[in-house]
């Protein structure tokens, strides 16, 4: 939908609503939020864009090909469960460090695994309504 | 320990990751998924060779004591059908080089069927009800894919089908996990066998125990919960039906014969004269809906179902010997019911078609393709020394040893109808003079290699179980052993805990 | 239990139920696809205030986060529709 | 001796290669093989008739208590003899025979393997090794009848035998498992030793029968014996080793084989007995209707099946002594006779008895080895022939049962075999010559050797028959179960048996003269045979493929609808009277007061879902779902769930994208069903949601205990360092979960993307189909 | 960029609830890399110097909010609504996307009034009113009301 | 009890109230439109009443922004939709209710789709 | 509540079975998305409902206030609804090829030729 009052409130709502996403994720593991809806705000931060200015103005602010998201997002998730496994504890483990990050929190391999679903859950989306979107607007 | 369960599980994880990040650069994700597949099968012999002296392998993921996280147990039919699995994919993997079109391989097939083989191996190791949901969800998604790959009429209609059956019976597992957890507050099988132990064993449990049941029905296309199989199985290439054909509906019996052997064992008087009876149906309609087909994946489709109902038939008899039979049966079945497809893909490599009607003089083209078929064909019949005749041998005898001559006449009558499928088969495409207009299309040396080489492979498994029947039979028997004492799988499960149990 | 807080559970919640109601009708009488949408932005829209109207209820802050991600996503769903429905002229 | 019999299967496989090499000398070349096995059972005549029984045993599946046990008695040994003997000359006549032929080499090598499946079966001692021989003599027997594979009368036959004997197979093994556990073992001698326990079993009864089926569909006992003639369609070489002295035997063999722990009831008389005289009358009548000269070697084999089933059934000592001589006379003259009738069709070009005639000049060797073979058949003496018949007189004489039953037919039977054996090898040789499409001459030495050894062999047997008692004796004590001496004598002086041996000769010499009439008179009965079992088989297995069709047509002609009414039904039918009879209703509900807003909320979620029923366009659909979406994300909110609200509420926004991106593309809605229909369907998903309130209902009437949420709650933050437990349980206490679950959303998304690029690609190369399916 | 920063900072600020300098410079330090990561980041939607006008702007809305709802409510529920609906043209005299972005925002949040469209030239736009008596009259209080307050922040 | 108990108490009831109005005033006006007017932009009041109520009811610093935050993103987004959907409606050709003057918009041909009617 | 939220699960799986029932195939993967929706509340629903707040661990304190609601069965739904969205898409992608391939959306119509 091309409108001018939609594209411009688009520009300021999407870098908000990664925002937003990116305190989803990582105050989930206290507060409601995580990876999943932060994953799946991110995505419609996207959607907007892509839903008022097309499908490519949303690709160029894309970091990654959707599906090499998908892809790291599930590496991520994956590696955390190693760590624990090379210490001779059970697949994902949670390992904690002893000191707090900004924004993060206290790392910790669950952080990392949240951090994976979040990405994963961007990229899969995306994967899906940019190609579905790509095939309407064709 | 925790390394061995886990492996089947991230071998196929990351192998599937690879694929996805190299979706772009074909032969790099065949590559990987050539690597993938032995490292499956490695891992998983390894994990089976770990459970051979009855050990029970168990890992509490995250370290969350069972039954608060999610433990992942291998006892000794887990592990089998973990390596079984691997095998299977091994081959179908090694047969897609050429059995499968450039455009699907590039459209995802190698990180489909890995996700597809996390699944299954997730569903055989889970000891978690809700996980197994989830795992359920990896493979059928998979495979909901990978039917529908092509794009064709009937792939695409024969997948809607196979997507909303599916769908149904993962709606009704969902349900029932929810149930479950609603009336005995866990999800952890072990415990949930602990908990209903306390229970009356008449009460709304059994009737959440009859939702699983039908849902596994689906799944395992039981009767009469089987018609999306024959619809859509034979609509995909040839080496994505064999992986579907050998392990999909036996994750379906492998859940339906884990719980109802550890979770759902309170209710014999009801469930067993049930499952027998669905056995039989299961058997006779499925073999009847062979006969009359003149596609070779047709037949071989219908033939899955008719061989649900034996690996149902030692489930209802309920004996060691009985299980026993089940577990032979299903191991042997996996191997040889994925083998045919893959043999029916070279047979349309070779012969131009599917349609017996349009097929012919296969034997004086390729004998080799002959021998290739043949093995599995006829341990399928359960000829005698092939694996095929062992499974049927121990389900028989299972059955008149606990009086049940009914269903083993029932299970001999299919047997020998399926010899006549398979004969017709024999007859019609190999030994039927080549019909006019059909063009012969000799294999070259490279596909001698990839398509042959493969089911040959699986060929020679079929001859060695056969052959070496007393082997596998002492496995099944003490894996059977395994199943029918679940105080075993929950004490190592729950540890001190479950003692009691 | 603040007075507030009973306030928000016995009139707040069920003014708001009646609310929702209302709207309830509106989407089930139409006339136009464009009522129905309409109807539906508004019951989004209600949902943050009753999202609120509970946090005050509960006297529990966590709901507020649900309203912020309601604020943020139920327009999308609403300019989706509309999207489509010009498109589908 | 095992490995020496199993080898066989690896000579097999070198045939084709050896034919390919050698050509017409393959065949004496794989001859060596049975020929060497031939003389090693030989050697042990002496031992065996002493009444040593060699053994050895291999454990094959210890486990299931199955060795592949091999033991040579008497029987065996006579078996042995025969099917390597036999086996040899075979092969060596095969050779020659199929010169020229492009699959000379593969047919050799089903002929060794079916060898050593026939030697296997005759040695072992363990049932299910037995019975995995056994199967594999019909699934070679299989491919042999099928040889000529391009005529479609062949391929029929090949299945119909297979069928036959194949489901009589089926019924032995049920028949085989209830022996083992009615005696408490597999292995024969041990089930003999223990005969009269096994015999006093509940399951003695139900195991003879299925034991007797899988016996009589071999031997092609009536009703069973249609196949035989059709198997006809093998090559000669086949019909003379398989379907004359080796594997239709089997049947009989096993009878007697299991005689001493099964033999001797009242049922086991009766049954095997009139099973086996019907058939020797059925298959001597059957007979001298046929101008083909297999053909009519095929039915008077079935008779020859019936006699010696028959005598098995009597179960005499004089009557198995009768069966034991009359199995090697029989082997003997039926092979050669066969072989001939090989030689014939080679030379002459036809197999029609009419049209043969007047040979002797041309084919000496032939004919004379013939006329010794038929002669024997026809029980003229000196022959091993006419021993055997004046032993299965005085055998049928002394019968217990039913004398005046069995003398008339096994009398009866053998006139007519008399023609039979006359008009196949004495008729095409002797007077005028007949109307043959080449000009005949002697066959090549290796294919008239056999008949003429064959037909020696009878001629020595029945003159030193006295040197042969020993060693029948020996398979007669094996079919007894206790030592017995047969006597094989060429005269015994003037007596009743004599006097019949006598009548049968003359009657059957009558009728050999008159065979032309007589022929014509059994024509005009043909039409009856319409009524006979090989109609009926026909006429059963076309029904069940129709039935079959029917069940297939039913199967695949449904669609998703029929599907998923299936499985609503299956739904209701098992849980519904389960849940009514089990569940329990109506004790504690936890929250008993409802909330005006909850109210509201429940109301938007039905209405959503009615509203999404009832849409009549696409969109009013997608926007009764969203309705209930965000009913259902409030209710989670209301009930302390506020992750699973913004998780349902964010996922509600994006399906609405997804919907939206979607919709344009996909048909509009249309109402097909009939009002009927829907009025089925709507009372179908009335049924499931009753059933499934129902069963909330009935969960929530007891307390719920959780064993794991209090765990949760209280190692949430001190051991897993969150205060969200749910977010806790996500992404620790059950990550796996989580983790199959964003596999899941990746595979999903690999296949949007890849359900829109193929179809972007195919669009993209138009008509490319892609070729590996 | 600056001012998006800033306003990304704020809004990071108010949605964590932690008050603090800290906590707005990690907002800050948070916004700027995910503009970076972004490659491309949007334009410039706000400058610093005007956030007085700004603030003005935004009482004048909340005043028209109030008084507006009241005016609506009474329509509602009055038995009969006396209701003079209409669609006016207003001619724009804003350039930037983001002003009359802004512009039609806020008259439509104002109750009674919805923005339908912006014309292809950008240079009307199409308001719908509940009460419009008098069309003139209407394009005068948009004009002189929020356009030019709306300038004054944006252009 | 407190002013600030009753400014928040007031806020909350006239928060709902609003709400209330919107819904009716969704099912009493005549056309789309008027609809939309009524009804959306009266509920965005409703929800900056509820959530400065709440900010009220909690005190807290925290509390109060995140409050804020919600009322600010309801201002950002709320005319979105509505001017999407009366822009769509007006491209659709949902018909004006009589009696809409003046009516300055440039004049559509009705639409045709079977999702413009019920 | 109980009750109440019963019978609207049952609703809920009767409306979405009577979709899956319809031969417009559309309408069946609307059906799916019911019968989703169904599953998910009655998940919920069999952990019990509980009004007194999330499992939340406030500052200060060691574990939720007692009784909070049960989070397992929270995680659970959460999951299935993730899942859920992930097989909704693919169902639609597919659904509206199999429409594209077969020229019709009539699932009667889509059934294979007999043998
Ligand atoms: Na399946
Ligand atoms: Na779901």
């Amino acid at each position: 939908m091309r409108s001018v009052i939609l594209s411009a409130a688009a520009r300021l709502l999407f870098p908000l609503l990664l925002l937003f996403s990116v305190f989803l994720l990582f105050r989930g593991h206290n507060d409601p939020g995580g990876g999943f809806v932060g994953g799946l705000v991110a995505a419609t931060a996207y959607a907007l864009l892509s839903l008022t200015g097309g499908v490519s103005s949303a690709r160029r602010v894309l970091p990654a090909r959707p599906e090499v998201l998908v892809g790291t997002g599930l590496l991520l998730a994956l590696g955390s469960g190693l760590p624990s496994l090379a210490a001779g504890r059970p697949f994902m483990t949670g390992l904690w460090a002893g000191f707090a990050l900004p924004v993060v929190g206290k790392p910790g391999t669950p952080v990392l695994f949240d951090t994976g679903v979040y990405v994963t859950v961007l990229g899969i989306v995306l994967l899906i309504l940019f190609t579905l979107q790509e095939e309407d607007e064709a | 320990m925790n390394v061995l369960l886990v492996l089947p599980l991230l071998v196929p994880l990351a192998t599937a990751v690879a694929g996805i990040l190299l979706l772009r650069v074909p032969r790099a994700a065949r590559a990987a998924s050539a690597l993938g597949a032995a490292g499956l099968l490695a891992a998983s012999i390894a994990l089976l060779s770990a459970t051979l002296d009855g050990t029970i392998l168990v890992t509490q993921a995250g370290a969350w004591p069972a039954p608060f996280g999610i433990t992942l147990v291998a006892d000794r039919f887990a592990a089998a059908m973990v390596v079984v699995g691997a095998v299977l994919l091994a081959a179908v993997v090694a047969s897609s080089v050429r059995g499968l079109d450039a455009a699907r391989e590039r459209a995802g097939f190698h990180p489909l069927v890995h996700a597809l083989a996390m699944g299954v191996s997730g569903a055989f190791l889970t000891g978690d009800l809700f996980n197994l949901y989830v795992w359920f969800e990896v493979m059928l998604m998979s495979s909901f894919v990978l039917v529908s790959l092509g794009g064709e009429r009937e792939q695409l209609t024969g997948g809607l089908r196979y997507v909303v059956l599916n769908l149904v019976s993962s709606a009704l597992f969902l349900a029932g996990a929810g149930l479950l957890y609603g009336t005995v507050g866990t999800l952890n099988m072990a415990d949930a066998a602990v908990a209903l132990r306390a229970m009356p064993a008449q009460g709304t449990t059994s009737v959440v125990a009859a939702l699983f049941l039908l849902a596994f029905g689906i799944k395992a296309a039981a009767f009469p919960l089987f018609f999306w199989l024959p619809a859509s199985y034979h609509t995909p290439p040839m080496p994505i039906a064999a992986l579907f054909a050998g392990l999909l509906t036996k994750v379906g019996v492998y859940a339906l014969v884990r719980t109802g052997t550890l979770v759902f064992d309170r209710d014999r008087a009801f469930t067993d004269p049930l499952l027998l009876a669905v056995a039989a149906l299961t058997m006779v309609t499925g073999v009847l809906g062979a006969m009359a087909q003149t596609d070779v994946r047709k037949v071989l489709s219908f033939h899955i179902v008719s061989q649900i109902g034996y690996m149902l038939m030692g489930l209802g008899l309920g004996t060691r010997l009985a299980l026993a039979g089940t577990v032979f049966y299903v191991l042997h079945h996996i191997v040889v019911k994925g083998n045919l497809f893959l043999v029916a893909g070279v047979i349309r490599r070779v012969g131009g078609s599917f349609s017996l009607d349009r097929l012919g003089g296969l034997l004086t083209r390729s004998p080799l393709l002959a021998a290739a078929f043949l093995v599995p064909a006829l341990s399928l019949a359960g000829l005698p020394p092939l694996s095929g005749f062992w499974a049927k041998y121990l389900l028989v005898r299972a059955g008149l040893e606990a009086g049940h001559g009914a269903i083993v006449g029932v299970a001999l009558a299919v047997s020998l109808l399926t010899l006549f499928s398979m004969t017709k088969i024999w007859a019609e495409a190999f030994w039927k003079p080549a019909p006019e207009g059909s063009d012969p299309a000799p294999l070259g040396a490279g596909e001698r290699l990839s398509l042959l080489g493969p089911v040959l492979a699986l060929g020679a498994v079929t001859v060695a179980i056969g052959l070496g029947a007393g082997v596998l039979f002492r496995f099944a028997d003490a894996a059977a052993a395994q199943l029918l004492e679940p105080g075993l799988y929950v004490r190592a499960v729950l540890g001190a805990r479950g003692g009691g149990g | 239990m603040t007075l507030l807080s009973s306030l928000a559970l016995h009139v707040g919640l069920p003014v708001l139920g009646l609310a929702l109601l209302l709207t309830l009708v509106r989407l089930a009488k139409g006339p136009t696809i464009a009522d129905r949408v309409v109807a539906l932005d508004l019951l989004g829209t209600l949902g943050i205030s009753v999202v609120g109207v509970v946090a005050v209820a509960a006297r529990n802050a966590v709901y507020l986060d649900v309203a912020i991600v309601l604020a943020l996503l139920s327009f999308l769903g609403t300019v989706a529709f509309a999207a489509y429905l010009e498109r589908s002229r | 001796m095992i490995a020496a019999v199993l080898s066989g299967f690896a000579v097999a496989l070198l045939a084709p290669a050896l034919a390919k090499r050698l050509g017409r000398g393959a065949g004496a070349v794989l001859a060596l093989y049975p020929a060497a096995l031939f003389f090693r059972f030989l050697s042990r005549v002496p031992a065996v008739v002493a009444g040593e029984t060699p053994s050895a045993s291999l454990p094959f599946v210890p486990e299931l208590g199955i060795s592949l046990s091999f033991r040579l008695d008497g029987l065996a040994l006579l078996m042995a003899l025969l099917v390597t003997g036999i086996g040899a000359i075979v092969l060596v006549y095969a050779g020659t025979y199929l010169e020229g032929h492009p699959r000379r080499g593969p047919l050799l090598g089903l002929l060794v393997a079916f060898l050593s499946a026939m030697a296997g079966l005759v040695l072992c001692d363990d049932l299910l090794a037995l019975f995995a021989f056994w199967e594999a003599t019909s699934i070679l027997s299989y491919f042999l009848i099928g040889f000529e594979r391009e005529e479609a009368e062949a391929r029929a036959a090949a299945l119909q035998a297979l069928l036959v004997t194949g489901g009589g197979g089926l019924a032995l093994l049920a028949g085989f498992v209830l022996l083992g556990q009615a005696g408490g073992t597999l292995e024969v001698s041990a089930l003999a030793a223990n005969a009269e326990a096994l015999k006093a079993h509940p399951l003695y009864l139900p195991a003879l029968l299925l034991v007797l089926a899988g016996a009589f569909t071999k031997s092609a006992q009536v009703p069973f014996h249609f196949w035989l003639p059709g198997a006809m369609a093998a090559p000669t070489p086949v019909s003379a080793y398989l379907h004359s002295a080796t594997m239709v035997k089997a049947g009989v063999f096993l009878l007697a084989r299991l005689h001493p722990a099964l033999g001797g009831t009242r049922e086991w008389v009766w049954v095997v007995t009139s099973v086996g005289a019907a058939t020797m009358l059925t298959g001597a009548l059957l007979s001298v209707g046929q101008r083909d000269l297999k053909r009519l070697l095929a039915f008077s084999t079935v008779s020859a099946l019936g006699s010696l089933t028959m005598l098995v059934g009597v179960g005499t000592p004089a009557a198995l002594g009768a069966a034991m001589v009359f199995l090697l006379a029989h082997a003997l003259y039926k092979a050669a006779l066969f072989l001939v009738a090989g030689i014939l069709d080679h030379e002459a070009g036809t197999r029609d008895a009419t049209r043969l005639g007047g040979l002797l000049p041309l084919l000496p060797a032939t004919g004379v080895a013939a006329m010794a073979a038929a002669f024997s058949m026809a029980g003229l003496p000196p022959l091993l022939g006419f021993v055997s018949k004046e032993l299965l007189y005085d055998a049928a004489l002394r019968a217990s049962p039913l004398p005046f039953v069995l003398v008339p037919v096994a009398v009866g039977s053998n006139m007519l075999l008399v023609a039979v054996a006359l008009t196949v090898g004495f008729g095409p040789f002797t007077g005028p010559r007949g109307a043959t499409s080449k000009l005949p001459h002697e066959a090549p030495v290796a294919m008239w050797a056999g008949p003429a050894l064959l037909g020696f062999g009878s001629l020595a047997a029945g003159v030193f028959s006295g040197a042969l008692s020993p060693f029948l004796s020996a398979a007669a004590s094996s079919a007894l179960g206790h030592p017995y001496g047969v006597r094989l004598e060429l005269w015994h002086g003037f007596s009743l048996v004599l006097l019949k041996s006598l009548v049968t000769l003359v009657v059957g010499v009558a009728l050999y003269r008159g065979r032309h009439r007589l022929r014509a008179f059994a024509e005009r009965f043909a039409p009856l045979g319409a009524l006979g079992p090989a109609r009926l088989w026909r006429a059963g297995l076309a029904g069940l493929v129709s039935v079959a069709k029917g069940t297939a047509a039913f199967l695949s002609s449904g669609s998703l609808r029929q599907d998923v009414r299936v499985v609503v039904v299956a739904a209701v039918a098992l849980l519904g009277p389960l849940l009514l009879s089990r569940g329990t209703f109506g004790a504690a509900d936890a929250l008993p007061s409802v909330r005006p807003i909850e109210a509201v909320l429940a109301l938007l979620v039905v209405a959503g879902a009615v509203g999404a029923v009832v849409a009549g366009s696409r969109l009013s659909a997608v926007v009764g779902l969203g309705v209930t979406g965000y009913g259902i994300a409030l209710l989670f909110l209301v009930f302390g769930a506020p992750d699973l609200s913004m998780t349902q509420f964010a996922v509600e926004t994006l399906s609405v994208l997804l919907f939206v991106a979607v919709l344009r593309r996909l048909p509009r809605l249309r109402s097909r069903s009939a009002p009927r229909s829907r009025a089925v369907d709507a009372a179908l998903a009335a049924a499931v949601g009753a059933l499934m309130a129902g069963l909330v209902l009935a969960v929530h009437a007891g307390p719920l205990r959780s064993r794991l949420s209090g765990f949760f709650a209280e190692s949430s933050l001190p051991l897993a360092k969150g205060r969200n437990v749910v977010n806790v349980i996500l992404v620790d206490f059950r990550g796996l979960d989580t983790l199959g679950e964003i596999t899941v959303l990746a595979v999903a998304a690999l296949g949007v993307l890849s359900l829109v690029r193929l179809r972007l690609a195919a669009k993209g190369t138009a008509g490319a189909k892609e070729g590996g399916r | 960029m600056p001012g998006v920063l800033v306003v990304l900072a704020l809004a990071w600020v108010a949605v964590t609830g932690e008050v603090s300098l800290g906590n707005l410079l990690e907002g800050a330090v948070l916004s700027a890399l995910l503009l970076v990561l972004l490659r491309r980041p949007p334009r410039r939607a706000l400058r610093l110097g005007r956030v007085p006008k700004a603030l003005g702007l935004l009482l004048y809305f909340l005043r028209e909010l109030l008084l507006a709802n009241a005016v609506v409510a009474r329509t509602i529920l009055s038995a009969r609504p006396s209701l003079a609906p209409g669609v006016v043209a207003v001619p724009l005299d804003l350039t930037s996307d983001a002003g009359i972005a802004t512009l039609a925002n806020l008259i439509s949040l104002t109750p009674g009034t919805l923005s339908l469209d912006v014309s292809e030239d950008r240079r009307t736009l199409f308001v719908h009113a509940l009460h419009v008596s008098d069309p003139e009259a209407f394009r005068r209080e948009v004009k002189e009301g929020f356009e030019r307050r709306v300038k004054e922040v944006f252009e | 009890m407190s002013l600030r108990d009753l400014l928040a108490a007031a806020l909350l009831l006239a928060g709902v109230l609003t709400a209330l109005l919107a819904a009716i005033g969704l099912l009493r006006m005549p056309d789309v439109y008027t609809r939309m007017s009524a009804s959306s932009k009266a509920v965005t009041l409703a929800k900056m009443c509820v959530f400065l109520a709440l900010a009220l009811e909690f005190g807290a610093l925290g509390v109060t922004t995140r409050a804020l935050a919600a009322v600010a993103f309801v201002f950002l987004t709320a005319p979105l939709a509505a001017h999407a959907i009366g822009r769509a409606a007006v491209a659709l050709g949902v018909p004006f209710a009589p009696g809409t003057m003046p009516n300055e918009m440039p004049p559509r041909e009705p639409a045709s789709a079977e999702d413009a009617d019920p | 509540m109980t009750v109440l939220l019963a019978l609207a699960i049952g609703v809920l799986y009767a409306a979405g079975t009577y979709l899956l029932l319809r031969r417009s195939a559309v309408r069946v993967v609307f059906g799916l998305a019911l019968l989703g929706h169904a599953a998910n509340l009655l998940v919920f629903t069999a952990g019990r409902l509980v009004r007194e707040g999330p499992p939340i661990v406030p500052p200060g304190a060691l574990a939720p206030p007692t009784p909070s609601a049960d989070p397992l069965p929270q995680a659970l739904v959460l999951t299935a609804i993730v899942i859920g969205f992930g097989v909704q898409a693919f169902a639609l992608v597919l659904l509206r090829r199999a429409c594209q391939e077969a020229g019709t959306d009539d699932v009667d119509a889509m059934r294979e030729e007999r043998p």
